[in-house]
């Protein structure tokens, strides 16, 4: 049989570029600031609740259709139809998706940042997790939002009008890694800063750091709100992938995912977060029955729960191992470290 | 800092890497505008009026097999963990086992080709369920069994038409997936169906008020919804509706909402319980209800979920059995239900892997048949041109779940339906015919 | 009043169900400061050890409860001893240990998993007869209410007495409060440490073993009972053997009796019955986190004295 | 001039008096010691002065204004600056870095402006250099880039002073600044502290248990006593009274 190479080569790029936005966002949450915001998967659905929403409504808007149900199979035909016939139009409601689901990710993360100042560490994690869960079980049934317990679907991919399918798909993989490198050099420059540094004083003593003069509820409050913003990107990059968006899909495994990388790269260390993000991503696609069969491997059994067997023993091994996972922490690239460098 | 540079190497060979998979991945689409096709040999064309029944002549004795053998890979995207933890496994073994038969029967045939299934778990969500596909399409799979849910169909299918691969869903089935001329088929009716079908069998049999309790998914909301509109449009019924969250460890609040809103039906010769359940939360349920005075009083109606041997003895305990059969529990099944290829993929099934089958799993078994038929219909393991013969051969296949011509969407065009109920015959427990709602005239008639 | 009954005789028995289930969960919590996840899975694998012992062991209602209690206490020892033991050697944070909970849970979920897939006991229920004894208007008092209710209040009862008597309760108890005073006190802190574990993991596994009784179960049950096994301890303060025995009960009332009230009068979505256990994980930890620990008696007298004297 | 002014400062922990009333005033450029036995409510009361406990009752005036109950940025913002007992340093993070966390106005600590290093990095630099300095002064140059969690007990200590300097304080707070440290290096630190009052006009308030050491260097001495000031007045003075003696015996 012919291997074809390119759906799985689409498939690891985008996962991995989302996957990789949410990983980063997390980090510079709890890595940095010491938050952990186990509530990620609720910001995550929220920019693809604003994505799919927003363009769907857009999409209904312009093809001028009327009557129809906008969460039925048909509706989700005509928005296909209008973006194939509207380049420019589906690629400004991509670009405008970003900003929206940004903007209001943003703003429940700031509101995220109310137990953040009450809680912190274990407690925190399992309130944001509940919070998450809030927002999924809202989701599936307020039906005005993603259609409720079917899902929305017919958020066309941006790039449909190209015509080859496999060719846009491709493109779109590779707009959603250009965009998650540009997180990471982002995230970057953004640490390795006076506000990194302000973001890890806080992770490592709130009290004193506060004593230095030190704002804190403001500081996690923007930690917060980057992060959440992140994950609202991903979430707009997710819905506009797999061209549906189904509130039942944003559960807490997904997060687990994501702290699983964190953990596993190493935290306060982007470095590591690429290269955990990446051996998740390749663990998860290249441990599959399909993909041993490119490689002429046959498994006498069903792998499918092993698979998530070894992602539960990998997890107890970093943390056993390699607590400060496979990457530890440096010191933030300041300018002052340069200094200090210069002195010998 | 000898710490610093191997972090940036590890970052740096990252990025390096990832770059290297998507040129790749360019490179290899500028190279192969479409997948270059080993020309299949030709293999013994069956006649594809072929049934399962023909295996059950083949003698497993099984010579070994000939160098040359050639091998088609079948894609089961089926989920076993998630909402379909429970369930999941019985409709990938089902498919495992028709793929099973077929090798046998190309076995015995003296033929060089075999069928591999790749089984992948497409974990009950759309994220998921792209996941798989896009697996499966990497190894070179052209047809696939599954996904199961709706919500998953949604979500591979413009991948699956671009790839084209063929999808044969065992069990989605949302009316509005109905699109002509994709690679989507789905072997099971739509809901519109079955619920236009429950709404007159309800109404003829004198029920004017119905309190329904089911699943809040895609599959429950379907039918609940369906069911309201055309009983209280078409037969000026009155329905309330319970919709609960499905995959919660308990019910019995839920239980006693609905006997209240029996009782506010009235809870009469004219009210009725439609109850839309898996098998988890279908058995919690009952097993409160029966409990409940008012729940035990009034007549009641499930879906086509409900006949399962899981909701009545040996399977199920005791008690659940007496309560169903207590409260008359009645329900559709397309028909023809059952016929010799039903009994031999039952037993098969039981004797494999020591449990029956679930009502799903036969639709399933006929999926996975359908789709290694359509290959050799083919001639070739092409996404094309199995599209294309698919109809023809569906259109002349009795699998275990009965005829399987599609309708012009790719769809199990509408067959009839035959009414169950549960009986007792000599101490036990069975699903019974008492009468059949036909898809030409959408008359109801009860036998005897 | 009638139309409370119902929901009320509910509440009692998954009241009792969800502290048998929490009881284990705070206890490891206060001892060893791991909010484990996995500890769901300790309620599956008590349920199917039931089911098995019981429905093919015809090892009887006790001799199925009793194997639920050892199997899940032996699960629920190993991985103390294999994983989190080593862990908190290491000096991982509470969030580190819940992070590897989660790890634990997908093992021993997923192992669970293959095992029932292969036996084809991917849903099975103990075959014990559940049957009314007295019927209140609609609501109806089972057998499985007199096996269940006793049985948690004498698991609290003689867990009181542990706690208060013995000197692995009070050692336990000191452990809770500070592990470095009860350390260098002389207290033996490993065999405490394996001995709350037993406990913890013996309780799930009983409360699991009761619920095959009451409902199929399947790999996933514990799972999905999780939500409410943790808001049962954290109501009850998270530490708090009292608190969570409130919670337990608190969570089965206000769950039952709210989505009750709810729906009939508001007529809010029962789908929306969740919620109710999400809120008060996120209201307590928000509002008051010590939970129900603080209520007592006294407690509730002299804020009442305090009110009226104002 | 007065530079601190405490009226009837009072902290109660349920039935535990760990700050009981406490007057007392500093004039600027003063260096005054607290001594008292353990538990006496030493740190209690830096911690009221600093804002990590706001005080049950009385007023707390720094250079005129009130600034009991601000919160502890607000009263660093004014000009007090403490150390911690057991040092608290930002453990993930180098020595240098610790000390880059206190100085006001960064301009790179604004999340927008962080991503523009055209806008903060000579800041950061002058700042930088102003870190060394300090750091060479306390003889930590060697240890400038450790991580610092990994440095001796005494260096913590130093790390702990510098950085309390780098926040530019008017006050500075030190609480016993010397615990744990060489007894050479313990006076090396207080020559370093009369220095710094003297060139800078800076005003210390130090908490220490090595009385010795402290009463070469201080003008003046507060010594507390179950929360309360049971003696102020010259070192000389303040070992001749009984109170005292009575205190430090009944320990």
């Amino acid at each position: 049989m012919g291997v074809d190479i390119l759906p799985l080569v689409t498939s690891i790029v985008t996962f991995y570029g989302i996957y990789l936005i949410l990983a980063l966002s997390f980090n510079i949450e709890y890595g940095f600031a010491g938050q952990p915001n186990f509530g990620k998967v609720f910001f995550y659905s929220i920019g693809a609740y604003v994505a799919g929403n927003f363009t769907a409504n857009m999409l209904m808007r312009a093809s001028g259709v009327t009557g129809v149900d906008f969460c039925s199979d048909l509706a989700a035909e005509v928005r296909f139809k209008v973006a194939m016939s509207k380049p420019w139009l589906i690629i400004a409601l991509f670009l405008l998706s970003l900003l929206i689901a940004a903007a209001v990710g943003g703003v429940f993360g700031y509101l995220t940042s109310y137990p953040a100042l009450r809680l912190s560490g274990d407690f925190l994690a399992i309130v944001l997790l509940a919070f998450g869960e809030i927002g999924r079980v809202f989701a599936r049934n307020y039906t005005p939002l993603v259609c409720g317990v079917y899902g929305l679907s017919g958020v066309p991919n941006p790039l449909v009008w190209i015509g080859d399918p496999r060719m846009a798909r491709l493109a779109y993989s590779a707009i959603v890694l250009a965009i998650a490198f540009g997180m990471y050099l982002l995230t970057e420059r953004l640490v390795n800063s006076p506000y990194g540094r302000l973001l890890k004083s806080i992770r490592d003593d709130e009290l004193v750091s506060s004593v230095m003069g030190k704002v804190t509820p403001r500081v996690k409050g923007s930690a917060l709100i980057i992060g959440s913003s992140m994950a609202a990107v991903a979430g707009v990059l997710y819905a506009f992938y797999v061209q549906t968006v189904v509130a039942d899909d944003f559960i807490p495994i997904v997060t687990f995912v994501v702290v699983t990388m964190v953990m596993l790269g190493g935290v306060a260390n982007n470095k590591g977060t690429l290269l955990g993000a990446m051996v998740m991503t390749l663990m998860d696609r290249l441990t599959r029955a399909s993909f041993l069969r490119i490689l002429g491997i046959s498994v006498g059994f069903d792998i499918s729960y092993v698979r998530y067997i070894v992602t539960g023993l990998l997890i107890i091994l970093i943390l056993m191992v390699k607590p400060e996972g496979l990457i530890s922490e440096k010191p933030l690239k300041t300018p002052a470290i340069e200094e200090a460098e210069k002195l010998s | 800092m000898a710490e610093e540079k191997k972090g940036l190497k590890y970052g740096l060979a990252a990025s390096v890497l990832l770059n290297i998979i998507l040129l790749a991945g360019v490179a290899w689409a500028l190279t192969h505008p479409k997948v270059v096709e080993k020309p299949a040999p030709a293999g013994p064309a069956p006649t594809v009026t072929v049934t399962v029944t023909a295996t059950k002549t083949v003698t497993p004795t099984a010579p070994a097999a000939p160098a040359g053998i050639i091998e088609y890979p079948i894609g089961l995207a089926i989920a076993v963990s998630g909402p379909y933890a429970v369930e999941g496994p019985y409709r990938r073994d089902a498919a495992l086992l028709a793929i099973e038969h077929v090798n046998k029967m190309l076995e015995a045939a003296g033929s060089p080709i075999r069928f591999k299934p790749i089984h992948e778990d497409s974990k009950g969500t759309a994220e998921g369920a792209i996941a798989a596909l896009e697996a499966l399409a990497a190894a070179g799979v052209k047809v696939v069994v599954g996904p199961l849910s709706s919500k998953e169909v949604r979500a591979v299918k413009s991948f699956a038409d671009a790839h084209k691969i063929v999808c044969i869903s065992p069990s989605s089935t949302a009316p509005g997936l109905a699109v002509p001329d994709d690679y989507i088929f789905r072997v099971v009716q739509t809901d519109v169906a079955q619920a236009k079908a429950l709404a007159q069998v309800v109404a003829e049999l004198g029920y004017t008020k119905v309190a329904i309790i089911g699943r809040d998914d895609d599959y429950g909301r379907g039918i609940a919804d369906m069911f309201e509109k055309l009983f209280t449009e078409k037969y000026g019924g009155t329905v309330k509706k319970l919709m609960y969250t499905p995959d919660l460890p308990d019910y019995s609040t839920e239980v006693q909402r609905l006997a209240e809103m029996v009782s506010d039906l009235g809870a009469d010769e004219k009210t009725a319980v439609l109850i839309i359940a898996f098998d988890a939360d279908g058995l919690n349920i009952l097993g409160h209800a029966r409990l409940n005075p008012v729940l035990s009083k009034v007549r009641w109606f499930g879906s086509e979920s409900l006949k399962r041997p899981t909701f009545i003895p040996p399977k199920a305990p005791a008690e659940i059995g007496e309560f169903v059969v207590s409260v008359k529990l009645t329900g559709l099944f397309p028909s023809p239900e059952r016929n010799p290829v039903t009994e031999f993929f039952e037993k098969e099934y039981r004797s494999k892997y020591g449990k029956d089958p679930t009502p799903y799993s036969y639709y399933a078994y006929d999926a996975a048949w359908l789709a290694c038929l359509s290959v050799l219909a083919a001639g070739k393991y092409d996404g094309e041109a199995v599209k294309k013969v698919l109809p023809t051969v569906a259109e002349k296949y009795i699998g275990a779940s009965g005829y399987k011509k599609l309708d012009e969407n790719g769809d199990c065009a509408g067959s009839d339906y035959r009414i169950w109920t549960v009986v007792v015959e000599a101490g036990e427990y069975k699903f019974k015919e008492v009468g059949v709602w036909s898809f030409a005239t959408e008359k109801v008639s009860f036998f005897g | 009043m009638l139309q409370l009954a119902a929901p009320l005789l509910t509440a009692l028995l998954l009241g009792s169900l969800y502290t048998l289930m929490a009881l284990g969960l705070t206890m490891t919590y206060a001892v060893t400061s791991i909010p484990n996840f996995a500890h769901a899975e300790f309620v599956t694998i008590g349920a199917y050890i039931m089911a098995v012992a019981v429905n093919f062991g015809k090892l009887g209602l006790v001799g199925g409860l009793a194997s639920a209690f050892l199997f899940a206490a032996l699960v629920a020892l190993a991985t103390d001893e294999l994983v989190f033991k080593k862990l908190a050697a290491l000096g991982a944070t509470p969030l580190h240990l819940l992070t590897a909970s989660i790890g634990v849970g997908l093992v021993l979920r997923y192992t669970l998993s293959i095992v029932a897939d292969l036996k084809g006991l991917l849903s099975v229920k103990t075959r014990v007869v559940v049957n009314p004894v007295a019927t209140i208007g609609q609501a109806y008092l089972t057998t499985l209410h007199l096996w269940a209710v006793p049985t948690t209040l004498a698991v609290v009862a003689v867990l009181h007495l542990v706690f208060m008597k013995t000197k692995i309760g009070k050692a336990m108890r000191a452990m809770a409060s500070n592990l470095d005073l009860a350390r260098v006190s002389g207290i033996n802190t490993t065999l405490v440490r394996r001995v709350t574990w037993v406990i913890a993991g013996g309780l799930a596994g009983v409360a699991g073993g009761f619920w095959s009784v009451y409902s199929p179960i399947n790999p996933e049950t514990g799972w999905v009972a999780l939500l409410w096994i943790f808001a049962a301890s954290i109501l009850g303060g998270f530490r708090s053997f009292y608190g969570t025995v409130l919670g337990g009960y608190v969570v089965g009332f206000s769950e039952s009796l709210g989505i009750t009230f709810l729906s009939r009068y508001l007529g809010v979505n029962v789908a929306y019955k969740p919620m109710i256990a999400l809120l008060i994980i996120v209201v307590v930890f928000l509002w008051k986190p010590t939970g129900l620990a603080e209520v007592t008696p006294r407690g509730l007298l002299e804020s009442l004295k305090k009110a009226v004297g104002r | 001039m007065e530079i601190l002014k405490l009226e009837g400062v009072r902290k109660y922990f349920g039935g535990v008096r760990a700050v009981d009333g406490v007057s007392f005033s500093v004039e600027e450029g003063a260096l005054l010691g607290i001594i008292g036995p353990n538990g006496s409510g030493k740190t209690t009361l830096f911690n009221v002065i600093s804002g990590v406990y706001k005080p049950d009752s009385g007023k707390i005036y720094f250079m005129g204004e009130r600034i009991d109950g601000l919160e502890p940025h607000e009263v660093f913002k004014k000009g007090i600056v403490r150390s911690f007992q057991n040092p608290r340093l930002f453990l993930g993070m180098t020595v240098i870095e610790n000390l880059m966390i206190p100085p006001r106005g960064q301009i790179g600590e604004n999340p927008v402006k962080a991503l523009f290093r055209g806008l903060w990095a000579r800041q950061e630099r002058s700042l930088a250099k102003k870190a060394l300095e300090i750091i060479r002064a306390h003889q930590l140059t060697q240890v400038r880039l450790n991580w610092s969690g990994e440095v001796s007990g005494g260096q913590m200590k130093l790390i702990e002073i510098s950085r309390a300097l780098m926040g530019e304080p008017k006050l500075l707070l030190l609480d016993e600044p010397t615990a744990g440290v060489a007894p050479k290096l313990a006076r090396e630190i207080f020559e370093r502290i009369v220095k710094l009052r003297d060139e800078l006009g800076l005003t210390f308030m130090i908490i220490e248990h090595r009385l010795d050491v402290l009463f070469d260097y201080v003008e003046r001495v507060l010594v507390m006593h179950q929360g309360k000031i049971i003696c102020d007045g010259p070192p000389d003075y303040v070992v001749k009274d009984e109170r005292v003696v009575d205190a430090y015996l009944g320990e």
